[in-house]
């Protein structure tokens, strides 16, 4: 009986009416399909895909009944992930089923950002497309894009070079070009090299983010419980140098929360200790020395400096000394300093001073297939994002007429210091290809949605982090749900549309087109090919989820190739007044941002501060508590670029001086389950830019905190009230014992 | 007999959450939104729980991975006034969602409150509806609902094997937990088959329950961290 | 409240109007085995139905000038990829959170006509027996030894 | 013309029973307005889902269960103390037994209700009836809420029963007089009705005494059993300061206190509206009221040795919820039931003065809510401090779990207003028996002096 | 009178047990001499040769034994008819069968006790008319009546009712 027969029959009080609610079933119904498909109806088929929700690349399997895509589970073949999801990566259902979900190419009408748009039909917007492109001189057009790496970035690199406009502007984390830089500088390679921690003893980390999202979570998740579990005999020790504690830092065996800025010191006073120690081979003393020419800071210096007790950093360096297999890995928060550079280079060229280039559990060079060699133009040099930003806003180079940006939205990503927001106001055509009303695609006059990897043919190499070249591929796993494509078949459609001296440069049908023939030509080159005729290779490759090298390839980096700078101190924006250093972080909730649509990942609490539905900023006891703070307060935070109002977590982790706050919130629209939640934390980072790069220094922002309110902020786990005693339900590492452990938590 | 279990490796897991977001899809699970999450109405099947130990700077987290524990002797069981909940013979803690009248009652005698209450009828934004999984039902209003080590994997895994003639082998089954885990984690089987990998992992001496003195016997291990 | 129990399992609910006059008996007269159609039937939960692509393939030759055959061949060519939708004439509702599967049934032996009724002699697919009533399915589940735990079916 | 008991002061005892009373009317309104905001806020929630009250992870017990707690402590007012006082043979129970009944029977149906407005899914709640069905399932004997069901259902059949059944003699009383004053009204149909034909012959008489002194019997150990499995309920599951062995008696003793708290307050209330000061005389309160001081005195000793063999075990978990309790979240909660259950009562009733009628009704109406808070304090306070600290959790109830509160409120005020007009609420038979005994008494006690004195003389 | 009834009101139970001993010795059978009261009155007050007694503790006995028992039986026997998988785990075990048990006990004893009151008192009688004078029931008098079959011995009883009251 249903509940409405229930209150009829209450109200009645009449047995009799009950009767109703059960002669009549409720109606269902048996849809026969046109078509046979593979499966029969209700069975389960699992297809490889490949996940684009970050640069990882996973290889993913997706089961699909009655053609819906139902659930995502990893492929175990394949090596960036060997079967593990993460929840990004699971939550692309919610991307290709979303409520809000562009199907259609958007026009706007009305006012340009004020988010009114109509549908047009996808050739019309194409053809709207060709035409905007040949209003324009050639180099007032400007390109954002995505997968520098990849094939369609470099497809979006001919492109730029055919129609003669300058190169495009690739949308990233932008540590990552610091990272490259230093492990030019540190290691030799062009690219980021693979660190083999799964393989390591010990692993000394310096700032880098391995086990957040952003990188590649799942790989080096894996990677670091085999480091510690998967061997019989040693369990691998992480220690986790960073000021804010990450969800790196939080499984880190040690964790050393250095002043923020002063990673490199850290890095530079161990380095001295190993060479003072005299275990170090005179050869590669001498390559470190290319590298760092100077004295290192002592460890007393150093302990200054980093305010870490110098025991501590002695205990670390000698622990890295001694291990068999130690490693040293750098990156994130202490890349986005002003002194980044040097900071990622100290921490790399330890790896030099241990000898573990080329080594088990060391240091290897990137591989990849080398598929983008033909597709790339001569002159491969991209435009810093950094330039194009001060091309839109007029202080440089040519102005930009025609802006296109290609499944990015530096919009929302891009520091509020570079102006990007006020801008592209003033960009005369702005096209966006984009699944979702970001902050990008409000500001456009033509949206291209996107179809969900799931819905296209996909090819994509991971970058560097399996250590073996990894090329994803899959053909669609189900029926696309609206007019969206691949950008590169956009990109194709376009260009096959536009003049010859354009067209006849992409001659590929389709993006499927182009990846089937570049495997065909660099046939001898796969790995695992030999004998095997292309199609027969292909196929056997989309049976399996793509084409994976193997790690027998692996080459040591060649080492240091020039000297890094010297280690400035680094600078921060904002006088005193400004009194917290800003750390900016990916949580595993929303990511970047691309999860903040999805109501699995807004309803997912952060590991550390269990939020849910919303953003935070995380304050230390001690400091909430001078600032007459509580826990779910709202606050405002305010630095010289812009303010913003979110909510208070306090937390007995955050280092005194320092808060974080999540990046990914904040939208203006993207959809119902991200409008107006939370707010964006690259609204306070300044324009300031790491040393000897074009990186923005998003770490180096100073801010101001004020209490405004209080507030309902949404958790999962329970408040931390201060000087209360947790109760960890079962025993753990450190205390070796499986009975009840009380530990008293910080005192306010 | 068989008696499903799953090793849950502390020292592996990294908090990461993929577990979690992994059952939501698999299970049906409702999200319920972010006023009535303000009201503690989340689900999650799985969850990690987080604690702090000690004083900045030497503060630790630990993550805890908790999910239903199918205790063998389960407080949730016998207070049910309808047989909603019970032990099948496999060893699940069953949850039969046709027959909860909601009285809470075992939510509420559950030590490790893993118990979720459907506290309004599950909404789900067109076309979202698309991805529920055909095999799990999708709980209405006012019934109580859990993990259940996704049972309809295991039926199915039983179910292929029965075709196939043979015995359900080990590591044939994953839950959607195990299954996504990126630090392989979680292990799933059957601990009353010795040879079985979870049995090997609960024969070892990081073995330990959660708050093992209820003598709730759970099914599900933690390996504690450490060397 | 007892009459409520008492009332639901009364009658049988008529035959649901279908958009095809779709005739088992013919079918079966012309020694088309079940399965042919109904191809999930021992592997799958659902016995499933053939793609209309299926039924087509037999009827462009034959009875193609049958009234029905034409208007089925009319949606299968001119339905713009639309596909027929039956009523389900054996309903468990969907609020009693059963997750029935052929495939376990059909091994046990059971015959299709046990929870069907003979289908092979109907014009029209009827329904013979309430397979929504509970009761009915446990007896078979006792009788022949199948798990009466609750969860085999509910979860 | 007047028989011998058959006093002058009856008169305001039958009153009520006919014509328009302004003051019964006005009461019968309000808390009638109270009923339609219980069955408003009750369909609002069936309608839109238990989700509208404010209960959630983990307190998925709120105001209804300790509501249905504090009712079903409500109800040991009357059954259980009358019974007790006819067992003993107390003579001053007369006037009281019939109101106090009344309370149990209204409570007791008020109670019954609220495990059924907590269910998530009322519609079916005959899941936990014992139906022979197709289904093959069967409810869960093992539940302590099946024992709540049967336990509630024994207690409140036996309690309107042993209402019911004194109340026959006086509804022929009252029909005996209509019969006469108004033959054909449609109230003297009612009690022509009511009565059940009653004669009050000699063997009437002497099966109704003997069946209600069986009843006092057998009522007793099922109140005694009805606030034990109440306090199951809690002392079956393993939480934190619930899976206590003190809690049968420390629950029974707990709902005499209430019970005799909330007789306080009707007796006093009844006392200044009906008149009846002759019945429920200072006599009458002060007895009580030293019941009440002994319960007062009870209560504390258990509230005291429950508290203290938490602290003296210090086990983490349940020292979460102690301290919540005597420092923490619920520590106002906590501290206004000491003062308004121990310190109050302690203060005001050891004293004659103090068990005047206004000051039991004053005690008693400060019990009635430490007695609510202390179910509160058991329900919510446990609840919001699971063993995982990390699923700690939050209470703040929606103006449903309130507006169902009042209302309960209203319905017990409604039913009895209603009651008041059906029924004389002082039990004039017994009153008149009481009356007779006293003059057979001293018309004994006159025979035996006069013998005496013959004796002496001759 | 017209219904062949006499009917007498005392205000003295003294009185009424003097009037009651004069039709016993009258010879007026027990059973067509009633005598009504609005409280209970002392034991005496009885027509002569009339017993009273009540089988009220021995009712209530077996039927809490008889509710006892039906209530065990449910649990213990019905639940195992209906044999629910519990992983081995008791359906019921010994001490909630016990719990029910003497809920039985309850429900039984008050059932056959309620039960037998109206038996004996022969309620519900709602087809009994009203006499004339019952309203002195109301005013706590005592009424006898004495059932007359014929005009004289009408006439006969009616003297030694008012010799009682005398």
């Amino acid at each position: 009986m249903r509940r409405r027969d229930f209150v009829k029959a209450t109200s009645v009080a009449a047995g009799a009416t009950l009767l109703e609610g059960c002669g009549s079933p409720e109606e269902q119904f048996i849809v026969q399909r046109v078509r046979q498909t593979p499966e029969l109806p209700g069975e389960s088929g699992w297809r490889f895909s490949v996940c684009r929700q970050c640069a990882a690349g996973c290889g993913i399997v997706v089961r699909v009944v009655d053609g819906d895509a139902k659930k995502i589970e990893g492929n175990q073949a394949h090596p960036v992930n060997k079967g593990g999801v993460c929840a990004l990566g699971h939550s692309l259902l919610q991307e290709l089923y979303n409520p809000d979900r562009i199907l259609q190419a958007q026009r706007s009408s009305g006012n340009r950002g004020s988010g009114a748009f109509e549908a047009v039909a996808w050739d019309d917007a194409i053809a709207q497309v060709v035409s905007a492109i040949g209003a324009v001189p050639a180099d007032r057009i400007a390109i954002v894009a995505s997968d520098r790496s990849g094939l369609t970035g470099a497809l979006w690199r001919r492109f730029a070079a055919a129609l003669g406009a300058p190169a495009p502007a690739f949308l990233e984390a932008p540590e990552l070009e610091v990272e490259r830089r230093a492990a030019q500088l540190a290691l030799g390679t062009t690219d980021l090299p693979y660190f083999d921690i799964a393989n390591a003893d010990c692993v000394l980390s310096i700032g880098a983010p391995i086990l957040d999202p952003g990188r590649s979570q799942v790989h080096f998740t894996r990677a670091f419980a085999d480091m510690r579990r998967a061997r019989p005999t040693r369990r691998g020790r992480f220690i986790q140098a960073e000021a804010r504690m990450s969800l790196t830092a939080a499984n880190a065996d040690v964790w050393l929360p250095v002043r923020p800025g002063t990673e490199g010191v850290l890095a530079r006073a161990i380095a001295g200790h190993i060479l003072a120690s005299g275990s170090v081979p005179a050869d590669a003393a001498r390559r470190y020395r290319v590298l760092f020419p100077g004295d290192a800071p002592s460890t007393a210096d150093a302990a200054t400096q980093c305010d870490v007790p110098e025991e501590r950093i002695v205990a670390v360096a000698e622990e890295l000394r001694t291990a068999e297999r130690g490693l040293v890995i750098g990156g994130g928060s202490a890349a986005a300093h002003s002194n980044g550079l040097a900071n990622v280079a100290a921490a790399l060229g330890l790896n030099v001073l241990l000898g573990n280039l080329g080594r088990v559990g060391g240091v290897f060079a990137p591989a990849s297939l080398g598929l983008t060699r033909t597709v790339e133009p001569s002159n491969p040099a991209d435009s810093p994002i950094a330039e194009l930003a001060a091309r839109l806003r007029g202080e440089s180079g040519e102005p930009v007429e025609l802006l296109i940006v290609a499944d990015a939205d530096p919009v929302h990503a891009l520091p509020a210091g570079w102006g990007i927001r006020e801008a592209i106001g003033r960009v005369q055509t702005v096209i966006v290809l984009s699944s979702f009303r970001d902050d990008t695609a409000l500001q456009a006059n033509l949206i291209l949605p996107l179809a969900t990897e799931l819905e296209r043919f996909e090819a994509y190499e991971s970058p560097t982090s399996a250590g073996v070249a990894a090329l994803g591929l899959a053909e669609a796993v189900v029926e696309p749900m609206g007019d969206g494509q691949h950008p590169a078949d956009i990109l194709l459609a376009v260009a096959r549309a536009l003049p010859e001296s354009v067209a006849s440069r992409f001659t590929w049908a389709s993006y499927e087109a182009l990846v089937r023939a570049r495997v065909g030509e660099d046939l001898a080159r796969m790995p695992g090919s030999a004998g095997a005729t292309a199609s027969a290779y292909l196929s056997a490759a989309i049976d399996r989820g793509g084409i994976f090298g193997d790690a027998a390839a692996m080459s040591a980096p060649s080492g240091p190739t020039g000297a890094a700078p010297e280690l400035p101190g680094a600078l921060s924006e904002g006088g005193p007044e400004y009194a917290f250093g800003l750390l900016p972080f990916a949580s595993v909730k929303n990511g970047d941002g691309r999860g903040a649509n999805r109501p699995w990942l807004q309803e997912h609490p952060d590991p550390l501060s269990t939020v849910m539905w919303g953003s935070w900023v995380e304050l230390s006891p001690a400091d909430a508590a001078e600032l007459g703070i509580h826990d779910g307060d709202r606050v405002r935070v305010e630095s010289q670029t812009g303010s913003v109002e979110t909510h208070a977590v306090i937390d007995p982790a955050v280092r005194p001086g320092v808060v974080s706050m999540p990046l990914g919130h904040g939208y203006a629209d993207n959809g119902r389950y991200a409008q107006g939640r939370g707010a964006n934390v690259m609204a306070l980072v300044g324009a300031g830019r790491v040393d000897g790069t074009t990186a923005s220094a998003w770490a180096a922002t100073r801010v101001r905190i004020t209490r405004v309110g209080e507030g309902t902020m949404v958790r999962f786990g329970r408040r931390y009230e201060g000087g209360e005693p947790e109760l960890i339900p079962v025993g753990w590492a450190p205390q070796q014992t499986s009975q009840l452990v009380q530990i008293r938590g910080a005192r306010v | 007999m068989t008696r499903w279990g799953m090793a849950i490796d502390t020292d592996r897991c990294t908090g990461c959450g993929a577990c979690a977001v992994a059952c939501h899809a698999e299970n049906n699970i409702q999200t319920v939104g972010e006023v009535e999450a303000a009201r503690g109405r989340a689900m999650h099947w799985m969850r990690i729980e987080r604690y702090y130990e000690g004083v900045f700077p030497d503060v630790k987290v630990r993550f805890q991975p908790v999910l239903c524990q199918q205790c063998g002797h389960a407080p949730c069981e016998p207070v049910c006034p309808v047989y909603a909940t019970y032990r099948t013979p496999e060893g699940l803690n069953a949850m039969v969602y046709a027959r909860c009248i909601g009285t809470r009652y075992c939510a509420n005698n559950c030590p490790y409150t893993t118990r979720y209450f459907n506290w309004f009828a599950p909404e789900f934004d067109a076309p979202l509806e698309r991805q529920l999984n055909p095999s799990v039902s999708v709980r209405p209003a006012g019934v109580m609902e859990k993990c259940t080590f996704c049972v309809q994997r295991i039926q199915d895994a039983q179910e292929v094997a029965a075709q196939e003639e043979r015995e359900v082998r080990d590591g044939e089954i994953k839950t959607a937990c195990s299954q996504s885990c990126p630090a392989q984690a979680i292990t799933f089987g059957d601990l009353d088959d010795p040879e079985s990998l979870v049995a090997l992992l609960a024969r070892t001496e990081r073995t330990t329950h959660l708050l093992e003195d209820l003598s709730t016997e759970p099914s599900v291990i933690y390996l504690r961290g450490g060397r | 409240m007892a009459l409520v129990m008492v009332g639901c399992s009364d009658e049988l609910p008529p035959p649901p109007p279908q958009p095809i006059a779709f005739s088992h008996s013919v079918h079966i007269e012309n020694e088309i085995e079940c399965t042919r159609c109904h191809e999930g039937v021992e592997t799958q939960a659902q016995a499933g139905l053939p793609a209309m692509a299926a039924c087509a393939s037999c009827h462009r030759r034959q009875a193609a000038d049958h009234p029905e055959v034409v208007k089925f061949m009319e949606q299968y060519a001119n339905g713009n990829g639309e596909p027929m939708v039956w009523r389900k004439v054996h309903v468990i509702p969907t609020s009693a959170m059963v997750h029935f599967k052929h495939s376990p049934h059909v091994r046990a032996g059971v015959d299709c006509a046990t929870c069907h009724g003979d289908v092979g002699s109907m014009t029209v697919a009827q329904q013979v027996v309430d397979v929504a009533n509970m009761g009915w399915c446990l007896d078979c589940h006792r009788e022949q030894d199948a798990s009466i735990d609750c969860m085999t079916c509910h979860h | 013309m007047s028989g011998p008991a058959a006093s002058i002061h009856e008169e305001a005892l039958v009153r009520p029973l006919s014509g328009f009373r302004p003051k019964l009317f006005f009461g019968s309104l309000v808390t009638g307005l109270l009923v339609a905001v219980l069955f408003y806020s009750w369909g609002y929630q069936i309608v839109n889902d238990i989700g509208v009250a404010g209960i959630n992870r983990p307190v998925f017990w709120g105001f209804y269960i300790v509501n249905f707690v504090f009712w079903i402590g409500i109800s040991h007012a009357g059954t259980l103390i009358s019974a007790i006082l006819r067992v003993t043979q107390a003579e001053w129970r007369r006037p009281v037994t019939r109101c106090a009944e009344a309370i149990t029977t209204f409570a007791l149906m008020i109670g019954g209700l609220f495990p059924l407005i907590h269910l998530g899914r009322p519609w079916i709640f005959w899941y936990m009836i014992p139906l022979p069905n197709e289904r093959g399932i069967w409810p869960n004997f093992r539940s302590p809420l099946m024992w709540d069901v049967l336990a509630i259902t024994t207690y409140l059949m036996g309690s309107i029963l042993y209402l019911l059944l004194p109340m026959i003699p006086d509804f022929a009383i009252i029909r005996d007089k209509r019969l006469r004053e108004y033959p054909k009204g449609l109230k003297t149909l009612f009690f022509r009705v009511a009565a059940l034909g009653w004669r009050g012959t000699p063997q009437q008489w002497f099966s109704l005494e003997a069946g209600i002194k069986a009843m006092a019997v057998v009522i007793i150990p099922v109140a005694v059993s009805v606030h034990t499995i109440v306090s199951w309920d809690f002392a079956m599951a393993i939480q934190p300061m619930w899976h206590s062995t003190i809690f049968g008696p420390y629950f029974v003793v707990g709902a005499i206190y209430s019970g005799v708290a909330v007789l306080m307050v009707a007796m006093y209330l009844l006392r200044k509206g009906l008149g009846i000061h002759e019945y429920l005389s200072d006599k009458v309160f002060n007895n009580l009221g030293l019941m009440f001081l002994a319960f007062a005195m009870l209560w504390s000793y258990f509230t005291f040795a429950e508290h203290l063999t938490v602290w003296y075990g210090n086990e983490h978990a349940e020292r979460a919820v102690f301290d919540g309790r005597i420092t923490g979240e619920f520590s106002g909660f906590f501290w206004t039931m000491i003062i308004v259950n121990t310190v109050i009562p302690l203060l005001i009733l050891p004293w004659p003065k103090g068990r005047k009628p206004l000051g039991t009704a004053i005690v008693g109406l400060g019990v009635l809510v430490g007695m609510w808070i202390e179910r509160y304090l058991i329900v919510v306070g446990t609840l919001s401090t699971p063993r995982l600290e990390y699923t700690q959790g939050f209470y703040t109830p929606s103006w449903v779990e309130i507006g169902i509160l009042v209302g309960s409120v209203g319905l017990f005020g409604f039913l009895y207003f209603a009651f008041l007009q059906l029924a004389p609420i002082v039990s004039l038979w017994e009153v008149r028996e009481g009356e007779h005994l006293t003059h057979r008494a001293f018309a004994a006690e006159q025979a035996l002096r006069a013998g005496r004195e013959g004796a002496s003389h001759g | 009178m017209a219904d062949g009834r006499l009917h007498a009101v005392f205000a003295r139970a003294a009185d009424a047990r003097a009037a009651l001993q004069r039709l016993g010795q009258d010879g007026v059978a027990p059973e067509n001499v009633e005598v009504r009261s609005s409280v209970p009155l002392e034991h005496d007050v009885v027509p002569v040769g009339a017993t009273i007694k009540s089988r009220i503790p021995w009712t209530s006995l077996a039927g809490a034994t008889v509710g006892g028992t039906a209530f065990f039986l449910m649990v213990k026997l019905t639940s195992e008819a209906y044999p629910l998988p519990t992983g081995g785990q008791p359906i019921v075990g010994l001490p909630p069968a016990g719990v029910i048990t003497f809920e039985g006990v309850a429900i039984g004893a008050v059932l056959t006790t309620v039960a037998t009151v109206l038996f004996e008192c022969g309620l519900p009688g709602w087809l009994k008319k009203p006499g004339p004078l019952d309203h002195h029931i109301a005013l706590d008098h005592i009424l006898v009546s004495v059932k007359c079959d014929e005009g004289a011995s009408t006439a006969w009883t009616a003297h030694a009712v008012e010799t009682a009251r005398g």
